[in-house]
């Protein structure tokens, strides 16, 4: 069998499982659901694992054709190469530890073979965003994943409190992608004028050919690709969908809202690297983004209450940080953050929904406290988890962020300065998170005490897994200063495969300042959790209630009133114009109007008709005076023709 | 020939056959001539014009009677029968199914729609186009709801308006072809005339842009869909829509192509305007089926405004999203359809919940919502994104004005959605589809999907005959025909 | 005396007896002021070598017509006060209508009253004659005198449609 | 010629038969005269007849179009009036004979060759005509509308005679064809001329109803019986359009340009008039009256076109009569004491063939093909296009307004609760509707065969 | 000249009478209410017109227009008829000859 036909056994099982779940499911038993979602997609990992090790250079496959226009083909295609291959292997890995898990966290949903339908089409459309050779095959996974995160928010849109909360968070998230959606269109179209095709391939031979001719074209398209970014990735202006996405069952958060969708804006960019190095400006833009959002989230996650809403502005915030490290070129950085944050926050996604599990779907941490006793696995890789994306020393988290830290360093310290103040916010609200949840005392009342257990194995082992993962992850990508030969592995496996990653290499970087950074950044970690330590275990302090809170507080968690702010600003203007368009526009001006005029018109026929008077001698008269008229005619036009 | 008085002659028969038949009639009759249409389809090749009637004498007044089709409109053909056989399908456990008079009008419809197409005569096409609308307006009178007749005097006086500008272009027509016959007016001289041309393409496009309909021509669906009975609303929007699209392609630029350049940024803006104007409206409809007309008052004037470009790609994907606009228009109203049926009330707020009643039909709904919303590997995508792209090429303005349909379209039909479907539950009880509806979900969605998967059947299809007629309009093609 | 003179007369008390007519509060007045206009015509028609017709319309229109008109006053047996009254507005109306009608007829038609210049009438003789006219009648416009007929068997059958009474059915 | 004897002597006949009391007898006499003279006419070979050795008549291909259609639509007529006839046994006779007479003037009208058959038929068309307005005698209605129609007109007799003199008087002669010479070799800016023509021009206006000559229509087709509208509306109006039209397209057609203005001016009033009072209307007979006036406006527009002017109006006078012989039977079936328009309601749902003439009938005058309403309108318009645009486009807003008028009368007829209602038809007025129905389906195919 | 005198005065003359004479009629016609006299008015006209013909005819010395006014007179005489049987009807059905009382169609 060759490699073409694996990749494609390797897109298809995922799909194979959602025909399977969604056609016949609701009369399989669960077990068999959960099951056969779950080795397939293990299956694809394997498969996946399979072509990375045999992977040598870049090959396309080539499936079918969808249309043939005028000056461009739009083809299916799949592209195998270290970078889809990579994206691939985190899908189906950490696809296949969720999935698991949701074997038992779903367990006693109605909605069980749906959800794994949903879960595999997911899977399928992810990898076709990843694994598609053009822009085109992307579009449809990028769309498809859209969908299913739609679907997937939205999942409990009948329950009887949250039902149309969900399925407005669901809408709300849809719709900010699409919008996002216009501008990935944009740039597809812009492309197809510039180059008539839209093979990754084929337009980066162009530009490495002649790129002087393409970057005025360069800056508009990367643009309109970092617009979509910004909506798949939850980055400024786009990312309030991102929080509220968090309506969905915890799995969904864990998988599409951590580990794989929103990182796809990233993916994008990285793929789109050879257009964006043409064009430093939307560099530049996408750094201050970067930056902003990272700060603005991590700033709100500070004072959330809702466990996953502390974890999605995290995401959000981490996210922002890989923008940064896009903004500043360094691509490969971004994946390997990707790669990391894919580990420990699908983990802490996953504990989270273990606490949840626990808590019998209760999520707000001003309840919880103490569970470190009675959930002991869940609150062990929960804490490797924080540890780790608080930049532990020596966890992944910590390389990962140390190598974008440096890369700021080097374009230039203020950038450096703020991402210092992001990542110790990041430390704080997690290590509050942390200690609120395990430490403290029992808040939830008895009743609901006596309900508390540990999770069952299909839950724990994903988060052994990924605790481990979250812990070695960093080897990766060893810094190359300290481990000289072992490091920089991932940098070089991107590098060899793919083409024109060109950026700035941290080895140049002086030794001295790396060391430094390094220590900073775990004296920053460190420091962090001994005042968190001293302020939730010592001083017992606990998440304040609405009326306690100060200025910052209130802003913090009321989001910065984002969301209030954009409906003042866009949806409500937006609904007012439908309204009054339709009923002043459409039915006063257009509608009323023509029935006005089809009225005048008909009781003009009531004056047309007094003229029948009914008198004969006023017949006779108005014979005469047409009689008088033509003559009069006549005259007038005769005395003219003369 | 028997392809287009198949329809006729049953449809007159229609009116003799008692009640208790009239059912199976119906449905038998349509897919009998579904199987005359994919018969012709067999022997087709794209790249011939067949002509079905084509008398060698000349008539006066310029009359030919010829008849006959390309791949367009033998795609139309197929289309219109395909969808008034899904028509009669989705009826049948209706009570309109059983009415004699309904299926005699709509087998009529048939035969009008299946005229138009093939007609290839000015005149012919003139009287077809009139002719479409007996039948629909009888259905509407006889089938809708008792007070429509402000509704449908607005109908049927806008359409009427809309002819009668196109009458006068035609006749207009007659001093610069020797006769009406399609290939003749093609062919027609605007050398150095170019604004005549406009004129008389703009009475043509009046017409049109009233059943389109275009921004300013609309007011006439809302109240008529919302009145209407649901296979009235299917009929028109499903079908008669499409005739103006068609004609845009097939009559109108080809004929004054000359005056194209004096229309096409109008229409275009006009069609913008819509896009985004429907799309707003639908935004905070209450009642589903006024949100679905203003919604196709949206999808329309995308596909008008590509249409005006006339460039290949466009008129390919215009094809493409006719096709899956039909498609929707008749899965979404078979939804609406379904909810009055079974409560009553179209209305979003006093419903609620089905979903959770009511799944089966909840799934098949949310497929069609999606379709319309143009997601990937569905027949709106590959047509909306080609289109999106001809326009935003022609001018960047009206590709972003284009593009807000993906982001209004995703409002409002998730709106209409989420609210009709989901949230509390507000109604006891809902009897699930029934077989046909299902059938009808099914067929329509593997249709769509199908054409989302591989919408180069359609293209590969109409694309000759489009060289074709540029070909004619060019005059590189002596006409042996 | 001239015949110019005379004609001139005859034309004034023409439409002097015309204008009684139309002027005559009763309506017999007004038949007879008619049928002194139609002799002053006919003795007209008689300057204008029209014997023929001249004696024509003495003998149907002042005999025969107006005879019928006087016989069908007498019948209905209009008195005084059946008679309707004209309203001053309506009639100043009319007036000034008709007087336009005069007006523009005569100002249209200004350029014709040189009209006999350079003409020379031939034969004004016979033209008139009952011969002639005979002759005419039976040979060139035969067709329209036996169409004539078809024109009063249905006015006649008209007639006695309308105006003969119903019969009455005695109980 | 032939034609206009046989039918005479049929009226005459029919007037005799009449005597037995015997109406149905009386109606196969004059259906077989009618039928005689319909065929006399279809063989009679161009101006060969007794008579051709006299002048006055002669009937061209396209006048004896006309005079067929005239004897075809006063068979309808006849048929139609049965039903309403056969109750007045008395004079049963008396209407078939003043209708047949009628007829003859019609043909004279058509086949007219000189002033005087031209004057004489019309005469003779319009003297039966008053008889038969005012012949139901104990109705004010009726005599009321006798009388409107007999003094104006008389008066419009009056003022074309006044015109006939004038005509006279600037070319010496009564024979058309040496007018029509005399007005070519220059005499055309004739004051006395063009007076003469513009005073004939408004008695044909006064004849077939167009403004501002048109009021007697409404007075006088709400006064009479519908039997005798149909005549009215079909074979008199066909007969003063023809004549109108004839007369403009060969004998003064040097003059045609120059009277075209108030033609124009006339057509357009007349559509708009028309329709806009129709609108308000609650008589169905005072409402076709007021439509027949807007569809004179259209049928003007043959006056204006030299080439096809006849052909045209052959077209639209087909569709137009049969479409208003089918409503007029029609109103005939649902009449009640008075012709309000709300006996319609629903009768066409209750009715099939009701239904199915009424809506082509009415969609037919509205001008919707592929009905022979369209074909007359269209070619009426079509030649009128390239030099009256903007006349065109105001006929074309005003059919509008007939549309919207026809439509309501449609939806009033077809509407629901008519269901169940019970129509009385007799088989005579069947077929009544089903030949005008095929008139109005398939009149324009003679265009084909021609 | 001279022949113009066998005629009496010029052809002008006649026919501006015959043009007062129609007018005349016509004024008649418009003022009158009473249908006899208005009858008489329209007989007055036709008269008009038969002066109107006869001076044309002597004019081009032709009989023709003789013969039309012998018509004329034909067909007045057959308009008179049917007015006055249609007069004797109309009052048999309102008791007047008054034309003002004749509006009930109307509108």
């Amino acid at each position: 069998m060759g490699k073409d036909m694996l990749l494609l056994i390797l897109i298809s099982l995922p799909l194979i499982g959602a025909a399977i779940n969604g056609i016949v499911g609701k009369k399989l038993p669960k077990a068999i659901v959960g099951s056969l979602a779950t080795l397939l997609v293990f299956a694809s990992f394997l498969i996946a694992f399979g072509l990375f090790i045999g992977l040598d250079k870049t090959s396309i496959v080539h499936l079918f054709q969808v249309a043939k226009f005028e000056d461009f083909t739009l083809d299916i295609n799949f592209q195998l190469d270290s970078l889809s291959i990579w994206m691939t292997l985190i899908i189906t890995g950490i696809g296949s530890l969720i999935h698991l898990f949701s074997m038992g966290y779903m367990s006693h949903d109605e909605g069980y073979h749906k959800f794994f339908t949903y879960l595999n089409l997911f899977i399928f459309s992810m990898l076709l965003l990843v694994l598609g050779s053009n822009y085109f095959v992307l579009f449809f996974g990028w769309e498809g994943v859209g969908i299913c995160s739609y679907l997937l928010i939205g999942f409990h849109y009948n329950d009887t409190e949250k039902g149309i909360a969900n399925s407005l968070a669901a809408r709300k998230a849809f719709i900010m992608n699409r919008i996002g959606d216009a501008g990935l269109l944009f740039a597809l179209f812009m492309m197809l004028n510039k180059f008539h095709t839209l093979e990754f391939v084929e337009i980066g031979k162009m530009i490495a050919a002649s790129p002087e001719l393409y970057t005025g074209i360069a800056g508009a398209i990367t643009l309109c690709l970092f617009l979509a970014a910004t909506g798949k990735s939850a980055q400024i202006p786009l990312f309030t969908w991102l929080p509220d996405a968090m309506a969905g069952p915890t799995p969904v958060s864990a998988l599409i809202h951590a580990a794989t969708m929103v990182t796809a804006g990233i993916y994008l960019t990285v793929r789109s690297n050879f257009l964006f190095e043409l064009a430093p400006t939307t560099k530049d833009i996408i750094l201050v983004i970067g930056i902003a959002t990272t700060v603005v989230a991590a700033f709100i996650a500070m004072r959330q209450n809702d466990i996953k809403k502390v974890l999605a502005y995290s995401t959000v915030s981490q996210l922002g940080l890989m923008f940064v490290a896009l903004g500043m070129g360094a691509y490969t950085v971004a994946l390997f953050h990707v790669t990391t944050h894919a580990f420990f926050k699908a983990l802490l996604f996953l504990g989270s929904g273990s606490v949840i599990h626990a808590m019998s779907d209760e999520q707000d941490i001003r309840k919880m406290g103490g569970l470190s006793k009675l959930t002991p696995i869940t609150h062990i890789t929960f804490l490797i988890g924080t540890l780790a994306i608080a930049g532990f020393p020596f966890l992944s988290g910590f390389f990962s962020k140390d190598e974008i830290l440096a890369h700021a360093w080097m374009s230039s310290p203020v950038v450096y300065g703020i991402l210092m103040i992001a990542v110790i916010m990041t430390a704080i609200y997690m290590f509050r998170l942390y200690f609120l949840v395990f430490h403290g005392s029992f808040r939830g009342g008895d009743k609901l005490k006596s309900h508390v257990h540990e999770s069952s194995l299909s839950m724990t082992i994903p988060l052994m897994v990924l605790a481990v993962l979250s812990v070695f992850g960093g080897i990766l990508n060893l810094p190359g200063i300290v481990f000289h030969n072992a490091g920089h592995w991932m940098t070089h496996f991107l590098e060899s495969t793919t083409y024109g990653l060109n950026q700035i290499k941290p080895e140049h970087m002086d030794g001295t300042q790396s060391i430094i950074m390094m220590c900073v950044a775990s004296a920053v970690a460190l420091g962090v959790l001994a005042w968190s330590y001293s302020t939730y275990v010592k001083k017992q302090a606990l998440a304040k209630e609405d009326a306690e809170m100060n200025a910052w507080e209130k802003l913090s968690n009321n989001k910065l009133y984002i969301d209030e702010i954009y409906q003042t600003l866009f949806v409500q203007p937006i609904l007012w114009l439908s309204t009054t368009l339709a009923s002043q526009f459409e039915q006063r001006i257009l509608n009323n109007g023509i029935f006005k005029m089809t009225s005048a018109i008909e009781a003009s026929g009531n004056y047309t008709r007094k003229w029948q008077s009914g008198f004969l001698s006023s017949y006779l008269f108005w014979m005469v005076m047409g009689i008088i008229g033509f003559i009069s005619y006549y005259i007038i036009k005769s005395s003219f023709w003369n | 020939m028997e392809l287009i008085f198949l329809p006729l002659i049953l449809g007159i028969i229609a009116f003799f056959i008692p009640s208790k038949w009239i059912r199976p009639f119906g449905l038998l009759a349509s897919l009998s001539v579904l199987g005359v249409s994919v018969a012709h389809l067999i022997q087709f090749d794209p790249r011939n014009y067949v002509l079905l009637f084509n008398p060698a004498e000349a008539f006066p007044l310029g009359l030919t009677f010829k008849m006959g089709y390309d791949g367009l409109a033998l795609t139309m053909v197929l289309l219109t029968n395909a969808i008034i056989s899904i028509i009669f399908l989705a009826n049948w456990n209706r009570e309109i199914a059983s009415n004699a008079r309904f299926t005699g009008l709509t087998l009529l419809m048939q035969f009008a729609l299946l005229g138009l197409f093939t007609s290839l005569d000015g005149i012919l096409f003139y009287t077809f186009w009139e002719l479409t609308l007996i039948p629909i307006f009888l259905i509407l009178y006889w089938f809708g709801k008792q007070d429509n007749n402000r509704a449908l005097f607005k109908f049927f006086l806008y359409t009427l308006l809309g002819s009668l500008m196109m009458l006068l272009s035609f006749i207009a027509l007659g001093y610069f072809s020797p006769n009406y016959s399609y290939f003749q007016l093609v062919q027609a001289n605007f050398e150095g005339k170019a604004f005549e041309a406009a004129l008389i393409m703009g009475g043509i496009l009046f017409a049109f842009a009233v059943k389109i309909p275009l921004f300013p021509f609309h007011t006439w669906q809302a109240p008529t869909y919302t009145n209407a009975p649901m296979a009235g609303t299917m009929l028109l929007s499903a079908l008669m829509l499409k005739m103006a699209l068609f004609g845009m392609i097939k009559w109108m630029i080809p004929i004054g192509f000359e005056g194209l350049v004096y229309l096409k940024w109008p229409v275009i803006t006009l069609g913008g305007i819509g896009i985004v104007y429907g799309a707003v409206i639908a935004m905070k409809q209450k009642d589903l089926k006024t949100l679905f007309a203003y919604a196709s008052i949206s999808h329309l004037g995308l596909i008008a405004a590509g249409i005006m470009l006339f460039s290949l790609s466009a008129i390919e994907a215009s094809m493409v999203q006719i096709i899956n606009h039909s498609i929707v228009a008749v899965g979404l109203f078979l939804a609406a359809g379904i909810i009055e049926d079974r409560l009553q009330t179209r209305n979003i707020d006093d419903l609620g919940g089905i979903a959770k009643v009511a799944p089966q039909f909840g799934f098949w709904f949310a497929v069609m919502t999606f379709i319309s919303v143009s997601v990937p590997f569905t027949a709106g995508f590959i047509g909306e994104f080609i289109l999106i792209k001809e326009l935003f090429s022609a001018h960047w303005v009206i590709g972003i004005t284009a593009a807000t349909t993906l982001v209004f379209g995703a409002v409002y039909m998730l709106r209409a959605y989420q609210g009709s479907m989901f949230g509390p539950t507000k109604i006891e009880s809902f009897k699930d589809l029934t077989w046909n509806e299902y059938l009808v979900f099914g067929i329509l969605t593997i249709a769509a999907v199908g054409i989302g998967l591989y919408p180069q059947m359609i293209i590969e299809f109409i694309k000759p005959s489009i060289k074709f007629t540029q070909e004619l309009m060019a005059g590189d093609l002596t006409l042996t025909k | 005396m001239s015949l110019q003179m005379i004609s001139v007369i005859l034309g004034s008390l023409t439409i002097a007896s015309a204008l009684m007519v139309v002027l005559s509060k009763h309506p017999i007045r007004s038949v007879i002021y008619l049928v002194i206009t139609f002799f002053f015509i006919s003795s007209m028609y008689i300057l204008m070598n029209a014997q023929f017709l001249a004696i024509v319309n003495m003998i149907v229109y002042a005999g025969a017509i107006m005879v019928l008109f006087l016989f069908v006053l007498m019948l209905l047996n209009l008195n005084k006060e059946a008679e309707p009254e004209t309203s001053r507005m309506g009639a100043i109306t009319a007036v000034i209508a008709g007087g336009t009608l005069f007006l523009v007829m005569i100002t249209a038609l200004r350029d014709t009253f040189q009209y006999g210049k350079g003409y020379t009438p031939v034969k004004v003789q016979d033209a008139g004659l009952v011969e002639q006219l005979g002759k005419m009648l039976f040979s060139k416009y035969l067709v329209p005198f036996e169409i004539s007929s078809i024109l009063f068997i249905a006015a006649m059958v008209g007639a006695v449609l309308l105006a003969k009474r119903e019969k009455q059915v005695i109980d | 010629m032939d034609a206009l004897i046989i039918i005479f002597i049929t009226g005459l006949l029919g007037l005799f038969v009449g005597m037995l009391k015997k109406s149905q007898l009386t109606l196969i006499v004059i259906c077989t005269g009618l039928i005689a003279g319909f065929l006399s006419m279809f063989f009679m070979n161009d101006y060969e007849s007794i008579f051709s050795s006299y002048n006055g008549l002669s009937f061209s291909r396209t006048q004896q179009m006309f005079g067929l259609l005239a004897i075809g639509l006063t068979l309808l007529a006849v048929l139609l009036g049965y039903a309403y006839y056969k109750e007045d046994t008395e004079h049963t006779a008396d209407y078939y004979g003043l209708i047949l007479f009628s007829l003859t003037g019609a043909i004279c009208l058509i086949g007219f060759s000189n002033m005087f058959m031209f004057f004489l038929g019309l005469e003779i068309l319009s003297i039966p005509i008053y008889v038969l307005v005012g012949i139901q005698k104990g109705n004010s209605l009726a005599s009321e509308a006798s009388v409107k129609y007999f003094f104006t007109g008389s008066f419009a007799t009056a003022i074309m005679l006044f015109g006939i003199a004038l005509i006279y008087g600037s070319t010496g002669s009564f024979e058309m064809k040496e007018i029509q010479m005399a007005i070519d070799m220059g005499m055309s800016h004739s004051p006395m001329l063009n007076i003469g023509v513009l005073m004939m021009m408004a008695a044909f206006l006064f004849k077939v109803g167009a403004v501002p000559f048109h009021f007697w229509g409404p007075d006088v087709y709400q006064g009479s019986s519908n039997a005798v509208m149909a005549f009215m509306a079909s074979v008199v109006k066909l007969a003063a359009l023809f004549a109108f039209v004839h007369l403009f397209n060969f004998t003064f057609q040097t003059l045609t340009p120059f009277v075209s203005g108030l033609v124009l001016f006339a057509i357009i009033v007349s559509l708009f008039l028309g329709y806009l009072s129709a609108l308000k209307q609650t008589s169905f007979r005072r409402m076709m009256a007021y439509s027949s006036i807007a569809n004179t406006g259209f049928a003007l527009f043959a006056v204006l076109n030299q080439q096809f002017g006849e052909a045209s109006l052959w077209v639209f006078l087909i569709g137009y009569a049969c479409s208003t012989i089918a409503l007029i039977t029609i109103n005939m079936i649902v009449e009640k004491e008075t012709d309000e328009l709300s006996n319609w309601k629903g009768i066409g749902y209750a009715n099939p063939l009701i239904g199915i003439t009424l809506v082509i009938s009415l969609l037919s005058m509205s001008g919707i093909p592929p009905f022979t309403g369209f074909f007359g309108k269209y070619l009426l318009l079509s030649s009128a296009f390239s030099d009256h645009l903007p006349f065109v486009i105001l006929a074309i807003i005003a059919s509008l307004v007939g549309a919207y008028l026809y439509l309501r009368l449609m939806l009033l007829s077809l509407s629901r609760e008519g269901e169940g209602q019970k129509l009385k038809m007799t088989g005579i007025q069947a077929l009544v509707l089903i030949v005008s129905l095929a008139g109005t389906v398939g009149g324009w195919l003679v265009l084909l065969i021609k | 000249m001279e022949q113009l005198n066998n005629i009496g005065a010029s052809l002008d003359f006649y026919i501006f009478v015959s043009i007062a004479l129609f007018s005349i009629g016509a004024i008649g016609v418009l003022t009158r209410k009473n249908m006899i006299v208005l009858l008489m008015c329209i007989e007055l006209m036709l008269n008009a017109v038969n002066l109107l013909l006869v001076t044309f005819s002597t004019f081009f010395g032709n009989g023709d227009a003789q013969i039309f006014v012998f018509f004329i007179i034909v067909v007045a005489a057959a308009e008179a008829t049917i007015g006055l049987s249609i007069l004797i009807m109309a009052y048999r059905n309102s008791k007047s000859i008054d034309i003002e009382m004749f509006n009930k169609l109307n509108g």
